[in-house]
């Protein structure tokens, strides 16, 4: 290592043409930027949910309110579970990937440096095409008797935003026909339905792409069972969206079509089968569940390990259940419908493997456990949000038990109840989740921590907020309370918990004003990180903070789980870890060459074409909604030349610059189309 | 002693959340919380509900369990000075398989009574009687023909109330003209759709007479939170004599008095376009329904003024403390303004008018 | 890794000549099958035959002109999980919803 | 820890990797995710063309001889596919370039005998796309592989055109013949199935 160390430095590496500005993160394919961008893409839509989701409790703080109208409750309620479902959870998790998975396994970047850039491109115009429907969007009441849409703007009865009524409006899982062309008039329901067509493409493309990356561009030793459990996970969320967001982009074509010209697949006016949506939403809709919180799990499973100071427990029984998870999770997806009619020997069956999957996350759960049991626990914000994690997801878990068992879902679908059980696994597992890992890994991205006191304020107003938040749903689910209520009357005996729960959202959003102030605060005030701020145990960290462009100056080479812990700490004869006296030095050293590559370093070129191509495809969906139009099928004429011309750019444009000397080839992302 | 203090803090939050979920549960009853699924009235929804509380008992149980275990391994384990390094323990496959097993038992355990509960509750007994519930965007129907009294070919439609036998199960058949609804009516039954095109059948049964409340679930547009019904049982004579009742055509007004007035302006005003209302033989051959029933469909407001229909539009109308008339009256002025996107249309009656179409209405028992 | 060192064991030009021959054969087969139940009203057994030469040609595209049999058994799994992910969904959707009532239209 | 730096990293070492080329793993992944769109769109047709009720049914109207020609022509361009594919491996440029461009002749072939079939079904026997459900998923279905193949054909073009300008095709870099060919064989198989599935053996059932 001595003699690597000391090679003259000569040429770092080469670099891309603009490195700062914003044409340079248009143009960049850096798995690292990308991963910045969708992070902070993700948080900007979080907003916008978590200001949706304050209108929403505003209104609901009382009995017959009319603080929204109808149409304004209907559309924000559907754009804050899509938002948070598709442009805040979604992107976020994408975000830990583009960022980690590189990292963890010791590559440079991704298998498909352009194809990430693309996925990122594709995402950001979809959900931009999807928000414009505030602007653009139009919905009407449905048709009059006599069969003629009346054009009627809609009526959105007394209150106020009436404004916001023209976004979709046929709540998250767009039931048909009520989503159709004669239920929802209008373009809204359109906007949605090409909107997730567009942002599923995007998952789609990265899904491939990180598998490639998992199986083709590992450091040398580190073989699949030697994987962080992050990248694990990574891998199963890949799958999952790999085989479940063609089923939903059928559906929805099939909604556009219905919508767009004239078909009648869910209509029954003509035959057509509103249940058939059902199923093929619902058969993308569970995995989509997994998909939302398998990430969090792979987070709290690198945080809670480090701060135990101990491995995880049972590492393989935690990726196998990972798996397990994902694969059992595509056979349960009719417990959405066990209220539809389908067959007593389907609702059984269904109900039977919903509750398997308690078997495999409850294995999750015990492990964790069995992690901090015996450990040294340091109670960092990152670990408080993993225990907090561990502590309420259970409860979601418990009640999605309680939804498994048929004949309890009878009462329970469609109220409050089942609000409240998505809000535990979602809120209280998935976005704890992704705070600890933003509190973990954010020295990586900056190389400075954030601060502590705040991270701890921001964990106990968010556990005690959420509480506020979604326990008192479970009450009111089974008092009664629909779903989707626009208004519940007076004498329901709603009122008081309502209130409650309208505090603990605003002490939610209290808590998030917390955590933007300490972020914000740490990029310029926070302690300097140095290379292992948390005595961490993956290789990630044998980086120096922040993250150089080129990841590893010099490729590691993995010996075991955990390497990083194993090159600072042995064992003694009990077990306990000793720190090995050269580890201070090791990381010194790590630090010292991570900055100074011994050896030139080619990375790949920037590239423009992603961009276009993202932007072509939305031109091509705006035009498919006004296709009527003249200017309509000008926009997809426009938009498919644009395409297509970037495609060919794309194949002829070379990824890297003709190299002057070998570079290791493992090393290199391969690239495709 | 600061890290103790700190983990004191995360047992109390803990805690807390606890506290707050058993609060819930002990939460004095609503005294009228109308849609209490909690509050079961008949054999059916008793069924659900002796089948939920062990599963929660069970659940709660494993919450304690998992909630204690990090309340102590926070405590036992925290990092405080001293403290050695811990073992570095890869896992443990006896474990392992504990904890796979024992949920596995567990869950087998509620699978059985699930399964039974299932096959139980769905099919509904080939003797009952059946009535069939159709749902409107925003309003329910219920159709009864073929029952016993009945004359064959003989119907009756009512609107948002539906009038059962108690103590005698009722299959209701329940379709949609429109979009997919979801009938629940939580203390006799559980939820089933509504879904155009396809029929599917509800056990009710409830034990005493009584008032039930029943809500639309499905998110089925504007007014989908305001589009609920009331399932009314009735001792078995009464229900009888109520069918009997609905079996009248209604009466034309005496010519002169407010409620004559009041037909008129159902006739001239384009009431007449969505609603039925079945008169005694009469030689005006008052028009109704005018645009087919297939296409579009009102309440049929032939016993409109029934006693057991207390509520109307939906059975939001009249609110909480408000009187039947003047809800009526805000109704007949402007219903998109209670009940936004609603078909029935602002028909810029006249305050006159209104009064006069309310006499009448009164009339229709 | 660009090229793969397979090639060797890849079909001949003549043999994927010869693979077309079979594949046409397979295909007049199927047509003709078709043409005989009109006349003999096999049912059943006319369907199982037509899957299973539907089969046929799909292993032999997949496995002589994809390739696959000579290549590493990981994209065999990975091409089959989607496969028989497949199958066992939409079989079951299409149970599930042939139970269901309908009202006819 | 000298491991960290590994200095033979920089060579060939063994590493941990699966040995198949990324491209060509990638494409198998997204090939096999086609198999849950294709299926959805299936189970779409053969759901609504086992209801009863509609006035007209796909399988009443197919042209079996025609639409076998045209499947047999998307078969053999399977064929020319490979040749094209084992050329370019010989290195044998020409040859590559003319096969390919016959592969893409092929799928054009097919793809006019699509958009002759449409029009048959429209003009003579109005079975059209709002026609009702059963209707609808043919012409989804269909289309969509018609679009899969139009795409193909792009793919072929393109590379016909980058081997004529720049005189060769690399399998080394960015699109290569190899990956277009599995594309385009899978868009063949799954003709064999819609061709079995949908025309062969719904129109066998009437
Ligand atoms: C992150 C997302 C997420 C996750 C992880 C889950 C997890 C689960 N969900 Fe949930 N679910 C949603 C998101 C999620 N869900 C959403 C968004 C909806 C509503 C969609 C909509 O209608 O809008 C929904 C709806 C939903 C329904 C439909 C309700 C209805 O509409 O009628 C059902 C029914 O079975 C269900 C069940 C389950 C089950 C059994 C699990 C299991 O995976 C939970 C397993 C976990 C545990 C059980 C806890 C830990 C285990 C142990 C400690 C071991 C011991 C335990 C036992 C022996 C029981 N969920
Ligand atoms: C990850 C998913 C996720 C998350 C995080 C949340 C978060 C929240 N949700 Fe959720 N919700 C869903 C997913 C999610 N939800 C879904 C899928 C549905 C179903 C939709 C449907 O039925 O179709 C739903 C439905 C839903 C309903 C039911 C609506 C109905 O049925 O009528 C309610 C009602 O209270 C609600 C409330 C909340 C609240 C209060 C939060 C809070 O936790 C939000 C907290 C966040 C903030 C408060 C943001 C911070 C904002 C600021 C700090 C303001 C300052 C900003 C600036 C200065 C720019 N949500
Ligand atoms: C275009 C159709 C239409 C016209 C015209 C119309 N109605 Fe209605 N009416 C409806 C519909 C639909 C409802 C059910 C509304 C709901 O509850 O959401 C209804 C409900 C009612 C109800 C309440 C019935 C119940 O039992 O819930 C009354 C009373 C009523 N209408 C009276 C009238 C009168 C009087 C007129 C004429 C002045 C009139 N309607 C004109 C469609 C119409
Ligand atoms: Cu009808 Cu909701
Ligand atoms: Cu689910």
């Amino acid at each position: 290592m001595t003699d690597v160390a000391a090679r003259p430095v000569t040429t770092i590496y080469r670099k891309p043409r603009s490195e700062t500005g914003l044409w340079s993160w248009i143009t960049t394919v850096d798995h690292k930027r990308i991963g910045t961008m969708y992070g902070y893409a993700a948080f900007f839509f979080f907003l916008l949910g978590g200001i949706e989701a304050l209108l929403l409790r505003v209104h609901l703080a009382q009995a017959n309110s009319e603080f929204l109208t109808a149409g304004a409750y209907n559309s924000l309620f559907t754009m804050h579970g899509t938002t948070m479902i598709f442009l805040f959870v979604m992107p976020a998790s994408a975000a830990f990937f583009n960022y980690l998975l590189p990292l963890q396994l010791g590559a440079r970047d991704v298998a498909f440096p352009r194809l990430n850039a693309l996925s990122w491109w594709v995402f950001f115009f979809g959900a931009i095409f999807l928000y414009s429907s505030f602007i653009f969007g139009t919905a009407f009441a449905p048709m009059t008797p006599d069969g003629v849409t009346g054009n009627i703007p809609i009526n959105g009865g007394p209150g106020a935003f009436d404004f916001l009524a023209s976004s979709p409006n046929g709540g998250w899982f767009g039931y048909q026909p009520h989503a159709g062309p004669f239920y929802s008039t209008g373009t809204a329901m359109d906007y949605w339905s090409m909107g997730l067509q567009i942002l599923g493409l995007a998952s789609l493309i990265s899904s491939v792409n990180f598998i490639v990356t998992v199986f083709n561009m590992r450091a040398k030793g580190m073989r699949l069972l030697r994987m962080p459990v992050f990248a694990w996970m990574t891998t199963v969320v890949a799958f999952l969206m790999l085989f479940s967001l063609p089923i939903i982009a059928v559906a929805l074509f099939m909604a556009t079509f219905d919508r767009q010209f004239g078909s009648t697949f869910f209509q029954a006016t003509n035959g057509g089968d509103p249940i058939l949506w059902q199923h093929l939403f619902w058969l993308f809709g569970h995995p989509e569940v997994y998909i939302l919180i398998l990430p969090a799990m792979g987070i709290v499973s690198e945080v809670i390990p480090t701060f135990s100071r101990k491995p995880l427990f049972g590492y393989s029984a935690v990726v196998f259940a990972g798996a397990a998870i994902a694969f059992l999770g595509f056979g349960v997806w009719a417990h959405h419908m066990f209220a539809s009619g389908i067959s007593p020997v389907a609702q059984a069956a269904f109900g039977l493997a919903t509750m398997t999957i308690a078997v495999p996350t409850g294995i999750k759960i015990f492990n964790w456990l069995g992690t901090i049991w015996l450990g040294k626990i340091k109670f960092t914000t990152p670990m408080l949000f993993s225990i907090g994690f561990v502590a309420m997801f259970v409860i979601g878990g418990l009640s999605g038990v309680t939804h498994a068992v048929v004949p309890s879902d009878w009462q329970q679908t469609d109220t409050y109840y089942i609000v409240a059980h998505f809000h535990y696994v979602l809120f209280g597992g998935a976005i704890f989740g992704l705070f600890s890992g933003l509190y973990y890994w954010y020295p990586k991205l900056r190389g400075r921590m954030m601060n502590e006191r705040l991270g701890k304020l921001h964990f106990w107003l968010m556990l005690i907020g959420m509480n506020l938040t979604f326990a008192p749903m479970h009450w009111l689910g089974l008092q009664g309370m629909v779903r989707r209520t626009w208004k519940y009357p007076e004498e329901a005996g709603l009122q008081t918990w309502n209130q409650v729960e309208t505090v603990g959202a605003f002490i939610i959003a209290l808590s998030i004003l917390v955590f933007m102030y300490n972020w914000w605060r740490s990029k310029t005030h926070g302690e300097p990180s140095g290379l292992d701020p948390w005595d961490a145990r993956t290789i990630e960290w044998m980086t120096p903070n922040p993250t150089p462009e080129y990841n590893f100056a010099v490729p590691p080479v993995v010996e075991s789980l955990d390497d990083f812990w194993r090159r600072k700490y042995a064992e003694d004869e009990e077990g306990r870890a000793v720190r090995r006296p050269e580890a201070d030095q090791v990381i010194a050293e790590l630090e010292e060459i991570g900055n100074n590559p011994p050896q030139p370093i080619h990375l790949p070129n920037p590239s423009y074409f992603p961009f276009l191509v993202g932007l072509g495809i939305t031109i091509i969906s705006y035009g498919i909604i006004y296709h009527t139009t003249a200017w309509g099928k000008a926009l997809i004429v426009g938009g498919a030349l644009l395409t297509m011309a970037s495609f060919i750019g794309w194949g002829i444009e070379p990824l890297e610059d003709e190299p002057e000397d070998h570079t290791p080839e493992h090393l290199e992302p391969a690239e495709a189309l | 002693m600061r890290s103790r203090l700190r983990s004191l803090r995360l047992a109390g939050l803990v805690f807390l959340a606890l506290a707050l979920s058993a609060c819930q549960l002990i939460a004095p009853d609503v005294e009228d919380a109308p849609l209490n699924s909690l509050d079961p009235q008949g054999p059916f929804a008793r069924q659900i509900d002796s089948l939920f509380w062990p599963v929660f008992w069970i659940a709660a149980g494993i919450f304690v369990f998992v909630q204690l275990a990090i309340i102590v391994a926070v405590f036992l384990f925290r990092d405080r000075p001293g403290r050695k390094e811990p073992k570095q323990i890869h896992g443990n496959a006896k474990l392992e398989v504990i904890w796979t097993v024992i949920p596995a038992l567990i869950l087998a355990t509620i699978a059985v009574p699930t399964v039974r509960t299932v096959f139980d509750l769905t099919e509904c007994a080939p003797d009952s009687m059946r009535i069939e519930v159709i749902a409107h965007q925003w309003w329910f129907e219920f159709r009864y023909s073929n029952i016993e009294g009945m004359p064959a070919g003989a119907e009756i439609e009512t609107a948002n109330t539906m009038v059962i036998p108690a103590d005698e199960e009722v299959c209701a058949v329940l379709q949609s003209e429109d979009v997919v609804h979801n009938f629940w009516v939580p203390k006799l039954h559980g939820k089933r759709y509504l879904v155009p095109g396809q029929e599917n059948l509800l056990r009710l049964q409830a034990d005493e007479p009584g008032t039930y409340y029943a809500h639309c679930a499905e998110f089925c547009g504007l007014s989908h939170s305001l589009m609920r019904a009331q399932v009314e049982a009735v001792p078995r004579e009464e229900f009888e004599a109520w069918i009997a009742r609905q079996l009248q055509p209604a009466a034309i007004p005496d010519e002169g008095t407010p409620a004559w007035d009041g037909l008129q302006v159902f006739q001239s005003a384009g009431c007449v376009q969505c609603h039925t209302v079945d008169f005694e033989d009469n030689d005006q051959n008052i028009p109704d329904n005018i645009i087919p029933r297939e296409a579009f469909n009102g309440p049929n407001l032939t016993h409109f003024a029934d006693q057991y229909r207390t509520h109307f539009a939906g059975a939001v109308l009249p609110e909480h403390g408000e009187d039947f008339e003047t809800a009526l009256k805000r109704w007949l002025a402007d219903p998109p303004s209670v009940k936004p996107g609603s078909y029935m249309p602002d028909l810029g009656l006249t305050e006159a008018d209104i009064d006069n179409l309310i006499a009448w209405l009164r009339t229709l028992e | 890794m660009a090229s793969d060192s397979h090639h060797p064991q890849h079909p001949s030009i003549s043999q994927y000549w010869k693979i077309a021959g079979l594949l046409a054969v397979l295909t007049a087969i199927e047509v003709s099958l078709f043409y005989i139940d009109d006349a003999l009203e096999l049912g059943a057994l006319n369907v199982a035959m037509l899957l299973i030469l539907a089969a046929l040609k799909f292993v032999i595209v997949v496995g002589w002109y994809m390739h696959l049999r000579f290549e590493r058994p990981m994209l065999n799994r990975f091409f089959a999980a989607g496969f028989i992910l497949a199958l066992g969904l939409y079989g079951v959707v299409l149970a599930a919803m042939g139970i269901v009532a309908i009202r006819g239209s | 820890m000298a491991e960290a730096v590994h200095p033979e990293a920089h060579g060939h070492a063994e590493h941990e990797s699966t040995g198949v080329d990324s491209r060509k793993l990638g494409m198998w992944l997204f090939l096999s995710s086609e198999f849950l769109f294709f299926g959805a769109l299936i189970t779409n047709y053969l759901l609504y063309s086992n209801r009863t009720g509609f006035n007209i049914y796909p399988r009443e109207v197919y042209d079996i001889p025609f639409t076998s020609v045209s499947s047999f022509v998307l078969l053999m361009s399977s064929l020319t596919m490979v040749l094209a594919h084992n050329a370019v491996a010989r290195d044998d440029q020409p040859q590559a370039r003319t096969w390919l461009f016959a592969t893409a002749a092929l799928g054009s072939v097919f793809l006019a005998g699509q958009v002759f079939e449409f029009t048959e079904f429209i003009v003579h026997y109005d079975m059209k796309l709002t026609t009702n459900p059963v209707a609808s998923a043919f012409y989804v279905l269909t289309g969509f592989h018609g679009l899969h193949v139009a795409i193909g054909v792009f793919m072929l073009l393109s590379l016909w055109g980058i081997s004529r300008f720049k005189g060769r095709l690399s399998e080394e870099k960015g699109m290569n013949v190899e990956m277009v060919g599995l594309y385009w064989h899978f868009v063949d198989i799954i003709w064999i199935v819609i061709f079995t599935v949908v025309y062969l053996i719904d129109a066998a059932r009437v």
